[in-house]
């Protein structure tokens, strides 16, 4: 389960990469990414799940006392929340990037972005 | 649910996710069909989070990571549109 | 340091006989060369009428400071050289001033002479004079190296840069001549000496068959009467050095005249038979036969 | 001093509270802002302060009331809080440089900028791995904000590929976290560098993409395109804080990395670095774009940071010292030089020129690249050399080497770039310049200074800054505005002042080089009354630099101060040298041979130390004994070759042609009568601990007897062949320090005497006619000597000092350089190596060529028409030559008084020996004798009895004009086409010509041509495309990933 | 072409050293040291039935502070960048197609329907799936339907850029308290930790979430507005 997650998050990740590497349209790029940050997440979450264990919240059918054999690592949720807004924040700033772009060059092509080089 | 509905779940989740993902990234899908589909790929995403008992990390994959990133493509997307050259 | 006054008279004595052995040396080589070419040549006495003509000459002009300095300083040269090395060995009348220095002030000085003239000639501001005097530097740099080698080679042999030391070291037997115990760096120097005695095949220096040229051009009335006064002493000078160093010295005044004639014959004997080299090939020809020679003595002393 | 929770809360609340405030209230946004980095830097200068001198233990924070590693926890200890300081005070600076910029933007970005500041403090305190990934991606999107401040377009596409690449890296870094902490159980650092066996049993992946991850935020080659762009494209002052405070922030995160990884990966990061310092600084020489370049150094120090944090194991309680010294550094110029990038308008190198029309800048920004350059007295100097000597000591000679050769590459841009800022025309847009960004500047530059009193007092060796010739050397920076003479005054005494105080301390071999350098300098200063018109700027504090290196070198007694005092008079000397009018290049030329040749020497003592950071000089000397192998003889190798390059022996001597030809007058004198001593004096020190040195079983020294002749050989040759009078003496200079040089490499006591005695000749002849050169030249107008002629009459002092000199170089008797040659073959009479002789004797008569064409084509010959009205050379110039000209006689007739003495000294060292007998007026030695006082008597009677008889017999001569003269039967009509002048030696070309085919410096041209070459060939790589950046740097990790599993 | 190939091959090569990864990866089987304090002790401790959030809130309030930080200054660049847009002006304004009746309808229904699960998530966050950042999000795209169907709508930057400072400021102040009052930076126990479930539980971690969900709410919206804007210019 777990691995099967995992592995799905690499191929996203990779999947992503390449759209990112290969498109040469900046919009399209930034999705490449959103993909390959899905990938990372899905990732990063498979590592900490406990197979046959639940989510790590305290109610009724997991008390306090057996909390430590019930639940799942909840560690690596709270990274991954984090990660995940972090993540939207930088999507909007390559958008808001690729925003600015579009309006001082009136293209959205990466390949004419190269005025500095060498 | 038991072990193996999660699992055929999992991998069906899995293979869809694939195939959007794949659709997202090739040049030859429209911007708004790509958007869409890695909307999708994250949204997915999320259900697989509920199966790895994240609900919270489900929530936000899905309000923020497939929500919100998509309106804002679309956002941007309107008002790019003369740059969308493909 | 107590001066032995006596020295200066023995000086200039010793100063007196190779100036006239000087001139009537030159005049005669110069008869052998005119015969050789088959002409009558010059009275053995010119030289005596050239220089007292050009003493008394009236009409003399300056260029300069360095114009007038030019002779002096030629002339210095020849002097001071022949007095820098003891002219007949064991004899402290004719050591002249050589307590002052040995081997190497007398090598050092033989440019003192040079330097001047070149610089006298080339305040003459006649450009004859100044390419006169870059072909004989230029020369003079190829043809000195045998020479310092053999000394070099010499000194090495004997253990001492003292003239009189090396002189005393070939006493005995002819055999002890370093003509005979080290011949390649005698005979590195004897090349050398064919190039530094402004005779054929390495006369394109001074040039003397053409119209005015080299560096004495501008010179005449009693500067050039200086030069040639030089000109009787300065070759004198030099071979007594060699004599010093390859041949054994002399004790005697008779000894001397013979042995520096002989050496200078050499010289003449060579020029007589060769065409004179340019610049360019007498350097080659010292860097290829005489160099390799002086390399050999200084090596394998 | 406020809790160190405050460098996030304060920062972060202060940008909360900048978005309360409404849009149109700028002011006070920016005096919030201001206030706020303020108040930080205050309190972090508090905690440095708290750490390094009242002794504070280093605290922890816990956040969240609880323990680590469940709850976040901080670390400020020295390292920390010295980098938040750095953060700090670079974004207050570059907030007050960004006046305006800010104040237009409004409080968002100011707003960006604190929480930037707050990002790299949360950085720097972090010890939680994923609170680390947190900040690192604040840093980057904050980043990516300041980056749009920039009015450049062309920001907009670095950025975006800025982000690009941030992407991987923190894709890469996220997974690696996780399974780190999937592997040990921890998200600590330090419960993590614990567990580190537990990581590399299955974790070896995850720290690996950890690693890449914090490696690729340095900026590595080639995975650093996009950093370059945004260096070029950002605005300077946001370009300073990345280049400072993110990159310092970034080095700690990798040295937080490091303390997880353990010893395997420390080598690994050092080749990283290694690969990066040289790759960047090869890009660096092929660059014109001052930004680009800036960023390209940038890039380069931070690759030599890390590799410094590689070398952690073998540097012990350096560690900080050395990583400090360098990284404060880099911080500070790069910061200060981004500054000044923002006062230039043009984007050429060559545009900063226009910094000449501020002094007070140009001293910041040459404060700057000595600062980069790890020039003593700054940090980058002490750090250097205990990094140097920790890599020889610990065997690792490869890194060391390739490490000096990329800092030599660097050395190429920054000087190239400093030549150019002195020597090209002002650019026509003027500097622009308000006070407050001219006062940020000059906060750096105190910075910069106050930072190398710090370090030299925290270094284990003396502080350069308390020694006195230095300081009196910079006190003339602050004299500046007064009058030359006055100056010159000033120079003249203290230099006397400092020869009379130290002189008692001096043995005889002391006091010969001291005397030369501290009363033969005063002379030559007389010379700089000339002119002092006008205030020189510039020169005193250069050239009382160079002295002070000189004086300090000849009284160093440990490794450590002698090579301080090299680099300083190498310093002192560049500036020197650089003022001359066309000297750029050949000053370009002069500082990086003697900068390579200074790195051949720190790694020479760093071998010889075996660990200890310095040794005394006489220790040299144990060293055969101590060690096996062929150590002693590589340590003697490095330090001749050292040495030998300020010599400019043959093979090295290409820079001092026109160095010491370009001078300006009074400058030739100085570096060659003076300065080529150094290089003598050291290996006179060198040979004199250390001996006969073999290496492979060759005897150095007899290689450098063959060195040291064809020296005499080549540079005499050449000197024929120069038709521009000071490039005469100068390559006259090659040949005679090759003599010198076979004088001290025959190792006997009489071949060292006579190299002593050309380090007076050489000095006293040279100086003098360098100033009569340079006279003349200042009247012509030209120093090429076929347009001279017949000065003899205009300038008859002049002439006699030419004619002295020339009498002394070529060694004719009575002068002293006869002395030298019969000392010299005194000397070989004892030796054993004859084949080098050969080529000895053959330069010793060509002297004379190139000294006759001298005197000839300047002072004699036909005088030209447009010099019939020139006057003799100025006083100041004639002056002092005549001082030389009155030495040269007294040391010619008395030698034994300055000789004696060392004679003495040096029979110590060769014991048995053959010695000189100075008994009398005669000196005599085993073989033969000389006497030089009856020598001057004899010829002086000779010629004057012959002067005055010429004079009797000439009584009529009728004085007339040089041209008045029989031109082979006709009468010429113009003095040019009779002065015989021009390719004056043509025979002799034609002969010995092939011999100076300049084989030497068409090798060095094809080695800096090739470098060049292939720096532009190879930074194409950086196609200006953000995807490629993005596979370099995929490409990179691939790389690095084989490169790793080969090495474990 | 041959780029793509390039890339493919590398990816590969970056693939590879993932499925190392992978095959390398050993699921636990057991609770590793840290989960297992905070298993056991984050509910007695803090007073929270999400342990999630008791994380994300209180042991690694500092990545959360970060976190918002990211997005406040995701909103500052957005707005700087977007508020050039807006002073330059480009090509004509285009014509809007008037929203229809029906979306306005409901727009006017779901938004406070919307609001008010937003609150009421990230008021809940430490006792139930969700927190702040779900909520604010919710918030947002209550905006969002605001913006949709009312394009001209125009809504006060200087509101929201108050509600999002004020909440950071609390935010920050909170933690700065528990420096002063409690353990430590952010430490929830400001408050009595009160008894796990309840609403009033758990210290100051509901106030804190709530500004956590109040300032993300805010941040999203105002780079929405920024983004929704520009159009007009």
């Amino acid at each position: 389960m777990a691995q099967i997650a995992m592995a799905t998050g690499f191929i996203l990740i990779l999947i992503g990469l390449y759209g990112a590497l290969t498109n040469r349209n900046l919009l399209r790029m930034i999705i490449g990414f959103t993909i390959a940050h899905s990938g990372v997440n899905l990732v990063l979450v498979a590592v900490g799940y406990l197979s046959g264990r639940t989510a790590p919240i305290l109610d009724s059918a997991v008390p306090m006392a057996e909390a430590a054999e019930r639940i799942i690592d909840p560690l690596p949720q709270a990274l991954v929340l984090t990660a995940i807004v972090i993540g939207v924040g930088v999507t909007a700033l390559m958008l808001a990037y690729a925003y600015r772009i579009y309006v001082t060059k009136g293209t959205l092509d990466i390949g004419k972005c190269r005025e500095l080089k060498w | 649910m038991s072990e193996n509905i999660t699992l055929a779940l999992s991998l069906l989740l899995a293979l869809t996710m694939i195939v959007a993902a794949v659709m997202a990234v090739r040049g030859k899908r429209s911007l708004p069909i790509a958007i869409l589909a890695a909307g999708l790929v994250s949204l997915l995403t999320s259900v697989q989070f509920l199966l790895l008992a994240a609900p919270d990390v489900a929530m936000t994959e899905a309000a923020i990571g497939s929500g919100l990133t998509t309106f804002l493509f679309f956002f941007v997307l309107s008002r790019v549109r003369g740059g969308v050259d493909d | 340091m107590d001066f032995d006054w006596m020295k200066i008279p023995y000086s200039l004595l010793t100063l007196f006989i190779v100036v006239n052995y000087g001139m009537i040396l030159n005049a005669f080589i110069q008869k052998i060369g005119a015969r050789v070419g088959r002409r009558h040549g010059i009275p053995i006495w010119q030289n005596y009428a050239d220089l007292i003509k050009n003493y008394s000459i009236r009409s003399s002009i300056t260029h300069g400071v360095m114009f007038y300095l030019g002779p002096v300083f030629r002339l210095s040269g020849g002097v001071g050289l022949l007095l820098f090395v003891p002219t007949i060995y064991g004899s402290y009348m004719f050591s002249n001033m050589s307590f002052a220095g040995d081997l190497i002030l007398a090598l050092y000085f033989v440019f003192f002479g040079t330097l001047g003239m070149a610089l006298g000639a080339a305040e003459s501001g006649h450009p004859h004079a100044a390419i006169g005097i870059t072909r004989g530097l230029s020369q003079v740099t190829a043809a000195e190296l045998p020479f310092a080698l053999a000394v070099f080679a010499v000194a090495l042999q004997y253990q001492t840069l003292s003239v009189t030391d090396i002189v005393a070291a070939q006493q005995g037997s002819f055999l002890n001549w370093t003509l005979f115990t080290n011949p390649l760096a005698v005979t590195a120097a004897m090349l050398s000496f064919l190039g530094s005695m402004m005779r054929p095949p390495f006369d394109v220096v001074l040039a003397p068959q053409e119209i005015p040229i080299g560096p004495p051009t501008e010179y005449h009335s009693s500067y050039l009467a200086l030069m040639q006064t030089n000109r009787a002493i300065f070759p004198i000078a030099k071979i007594v050095i060699y004599m010093n160093l390859f041949f054994g010295g002399a004790a005697s005044w008779p000894v001397f005249f013979l042995k520096v004639f002989c050496i200078y014959m050499i010289s003449v004997l060579v020029g007589v038979v060769f065409p004179r080299f340019r610049v360019e090939q007498s350097i080659r020809w010292f860097l290829i036969w005489a160099v390799p020679v002086g390399i050999l003595a200084v090596v394998l002393v | 001093m406020v809790d160190g929770i405050s460098f996030i809360a304060v920062s972060l609340g202060a940008a909360f509270l900048l978005g309360m405030l409404r849009d149109s209230w700028r002011f006070a946004a920016y005096g919030v802002s201001l206030a706020t980095l303020a108040f930080l830097t205050w309190n972090a200068f508090c905690w440095t302060k708290g750490f390094a001198v009242d002794g504070l233990v280093p605290i922890e924070i816990f956040t969240a009331g609880t323990p680590p590693p469940f709850a976040v926890n901080l670390r400020l200890g020295l390292t920390e809080s010295a980098l938040l300081l750095l953060v700090h005070i670079t974004a207050l600076l570059s907030a007050i440089y960004l006046r305006d910029t800010l104040m237009q933007q409004g409080r968002r970005a100011m707003s960006v900028l604190l929480v930037l500041c707050m990002a790299l403090s949360g950085i720097i305190l972090t010890r939680d791995l994923f609170n680390l990934f947190v900040f690192v991606e604040l840093t980057v999107i904050a980043s990516g904000g300041l980056i749009l401040l920039s009015q450049d377009k062309r920001a907009l596409g670095a950025g975006f590929k800025y982000l690009i690449v941030s992407q991987v890296m923190s894709i890469l870094l996220l997974i690696g976290i996780f399974f780190a902490y999937q592997a040990t159980g921890t998200i600590n650092i330090d419960g993590m560098a614990e567990q580190s066996a537990l990581l590399f049993k299955g974790g070896f992946l995850a720290f690996f993409l950890m690693f890449m991850a914090v490696v690729l935020e340095l900026k590595p080659f080639p995975a650093n395109g996009w950093a370059l762009d945004v260096y070029e494209s950002a605005h300077p002052a946001f370009s300073a804080i990345i280049s400072a405070a993110v990159g310092a922030a970034s080095l700690i995160a990798l040295d937080k990395l490091l303390l997880i990884a353990g010893p395997d990966w420390l080598m690994l990061t050092s080749i990283i670095g290694l690969i990066t310092f040289i790759a960047a600084n090869l890009f660096g020489l092929a660059q014109e774009n001052d930004r680009r370049l800036l960023g390209y150094s940038s890039v380069g120090q931070i690759g030599l940071v890390m590799l410094v944090l590689g070398q952690k194991d073998i540097l012990g309680d350096n560690y900080l010292f050395v990583v400090g010294g360098i990284l404060l550094a880099h911080a500070v110029a790069k910061a200060g030089l981004f500054w000044i990038s923002g006062l230039v308008q043009g984007r050429e190198l060559k545009d900063w020129a226009a910094l000449r029309q501020r002094p007070l800048l140009l001293f910041a920004f040459a404060s700057f690249i000595a600062l980069l350059m790890g020039l003593p007295p700054f940090p980058g100097f002490y750090a250097k050399w205990e990094l140097v000597h920790a890599l020889a000591a610990a065997d690792r000679l490869w890194l060391l080497g390739l490490m000096l050769f990329a800092s030599l590459l660097e050395a190429g841009y920054l000087f190239r770039w400093f030549g150019y800022v002195i020597k090209r025309d002002l650019p026509e847009q003027p500097l622009a310049c308000p006070w407050h960004k001219r006062t940020v500047v000059m906060l750096a530059l105190v910075a910069a200074w106050a930072l190398a009193y710090i370090w030299g007092e925290l270094s284990p060796h003396s502080n350069l800054l308390h020694l006195l010739p230095l300081l009196f050397a910079l006190a003339f920076l602050v004299l500046e505005p007064l009058p030359a003479w006055l100056k010159n005054l000033l120079a003249i005494g203290g230099m006397v002042v400092w020869f009379l105080l130290s002189y008692p301390g001096y043995d005889p071999l002391q006091l010969i080089y001291g005397g030369i350098i501290l009363i033969g300098g005063s002379i030559i200063f007389l010379a700089s009354f000339y002119g002092s018109a006008q205030r020189r700027l510039g020169f005193y504090p250069s050239a009382m630099l160079m002295y002070a290196g000189l004086s300090l070198l000849i009284v160093a007694e440990d490794s450590f101060n002698f090579f301080a005092a090299w680099e300083l008079l190498t310093v002192g000397s560049y500036f020197l040298i650089l003022r001359g009018k066309e000297s750029e290049p050949h000053a370009l030329s002069y500082i990086l041979f003697s900068l390579g040749g200074a790195f051949l020497i720190l790694a020479g003592f760093a071998l010889a130390g075996l660990g200890a950071g310095q040794i005394p000089l006489a220790r040299l000397a144990d060293l055969s004994g101590q060690t096996s192998g062929e150590l002693a003889g590589w340590v003697f190798l490095l330090l001749a070759i050292g040495f030998l390059t300020k010599t400019a022996a043959v093979g090295l001597h290409i820079w001092l042609p026109g160095a010491h030809a370009e001078a300006e007058t009074d400058v030739s004198p100085m570096v060659s009568g003076i300065l080529l001593k150094a290089g003598l004096f050291g290996l006179t020190m060198l040979l004199m601990t250390m001996g006969k040195q073999q290496l492979y079983g060759v005897e150095l020294t007899h290689v450098m007897l063959w060195i040291g002749a064809i020296s005499a050989l080549v540079g005499n040759l050449l000197a024929v062949f120069q038709e521009d009078a000071k490039r005469l003496l100068a390559y006259s200079s090659i040949g005679q320090m090759g003599y010198a040089v076979f004088g001290l490499a025959m190792m006997n006591h009489l071949g060292w005497m006579m190299a002593l005695m050309f380090v007076i000749n050489h000095y006293i002849y040279k100086s003098m006619l360098f100033l009569s050169v340079g006279g003349v030249a200042k009247r012509t107008g030209t120093r090429l000597m076929y347009q001279m002629g017949g000065l003899i009459t205009l300038m008859p002092l002049s002439f006699i000092a030419v004619l002295i000199g020339i009498i002394a170089v070529s060694g004719v008797p009575p002068l002293s350089g006869f002395g030298g040659r019969w000392i010299f073959y005194n000397a070989i009479m004892s030796d054993e190596y004859r084949l080098p002789l050969v080529i000895i004797f053959l330069a010793g008569p060509i002297a004379f060529l190139y000294l006759f064409r001298l005197i000839h084509t300047i002072f004699l010959g036909q005088l030209k028409d447009e010099h019939r009205k020139l006057k003799e050379a100025p006083f100041w110039i004639v002056l002092p030559q005549m001082i030389f000209v009155a030495f040269l006689m007294i040391f010619a007739l008395v030698p034994g008084l300055a000789l004696r003495h060392v004679d003495v000294y040096i029979g110590q060292f060769f014991a048995g020996g053959p010695s000189l007998n100075w008994e009398g007026l005669t000196i005599t030695s085993q073989f033969g004798q000389w006497a030089p006082i009856p020598i001057m008597i004899i010829i002086g009677v000779i010629f004057m009895t012959l002067f005055l008889w010429l004079l009797f017999v000439n009584r009529r001569a009728q004085k007339v004009k040089q041209f008045n003269i029989v031109f082979a039967a006709e009468r010429p009509y113009r003095p040019e086409t009779t002065h015989f002048a021009w390719n004056f030696f043509a025979p002799y070309r034609k002969a010995l010509g092939f011999l100076t085919q300049p084989l030497v410096t068409r090798f060095w041209e094809t080695l800096t041509d090739l470098l060049h070459q292939l720096a532009d060939l190879l930074r194409r790589f950086y196609t200006g495309n953000g995807q490629t950046y993005a596979v370099h740097l995929l490409l990179f990790v691939v790389a690095v990933y084989l490169l790793q599993k080969g090495m474990m | 072409m041959i780029r793509r190939a390039f890339v493919l091959l590398l990816l590969l090569a970056l693939g590879a050293i993932f499925l190392d990864l992978l095959l390398g990866f050993v699921p636990a089987t057991e609770l590793n040291e840290t989960a297992r304090y905070y298993a056991e002790r984050s509910a007695a401790d803090l007073g929270t039935a999400n342990i999630t959030t008791a994380i994300i809130v209180t042991y690694r309030g500092l990545d959360t502070l970060g976190e918002v930080t990211v997005l406040f200054l995701t909103a500052a660049i957005v707005g700087l960048v977007l508020s050039w847009g807006r002073r330059s002006a480009e090509g004509p304004q285009r014509q809007l197609l008037p929203t229809g009746e029906l979306l306005t309808t409901g727009k006017n229904l779901l938004v406070p329907l919307i609001l008010l699960l937003g609150v009421y998530v990230f008021v809940n966050g430490h006792l139930t799936p969700g927190g702040g950042f779900q909520g604010g999000a919710i918030l947002a795209s209550g905006i969002l339907l605001m913006l949709l169907t009312d394009p001209m709508k125009r809504f006060s930057h200087g509101m929201i850029s108050a509600v999002e400072s004020f909440s950071g400021l609390v935010f920050v102040g909170l933690g700065l308290l528990g420096v002063a009052l409690a353990g430590g930076f952010l430490d929830n126990r400001l408050l009595p930790i009160g008894t796990v479930g309840e609403l009033f539980s758990a210290g100051v971690i509901p106030i804190i979430y709530s500004f956590i969900g109040l300032k993300v709410g805010a941040e999203f919206s105002s780079m929405l507005v920024n983004l929704s804007e520009t159009e007009d210019s």
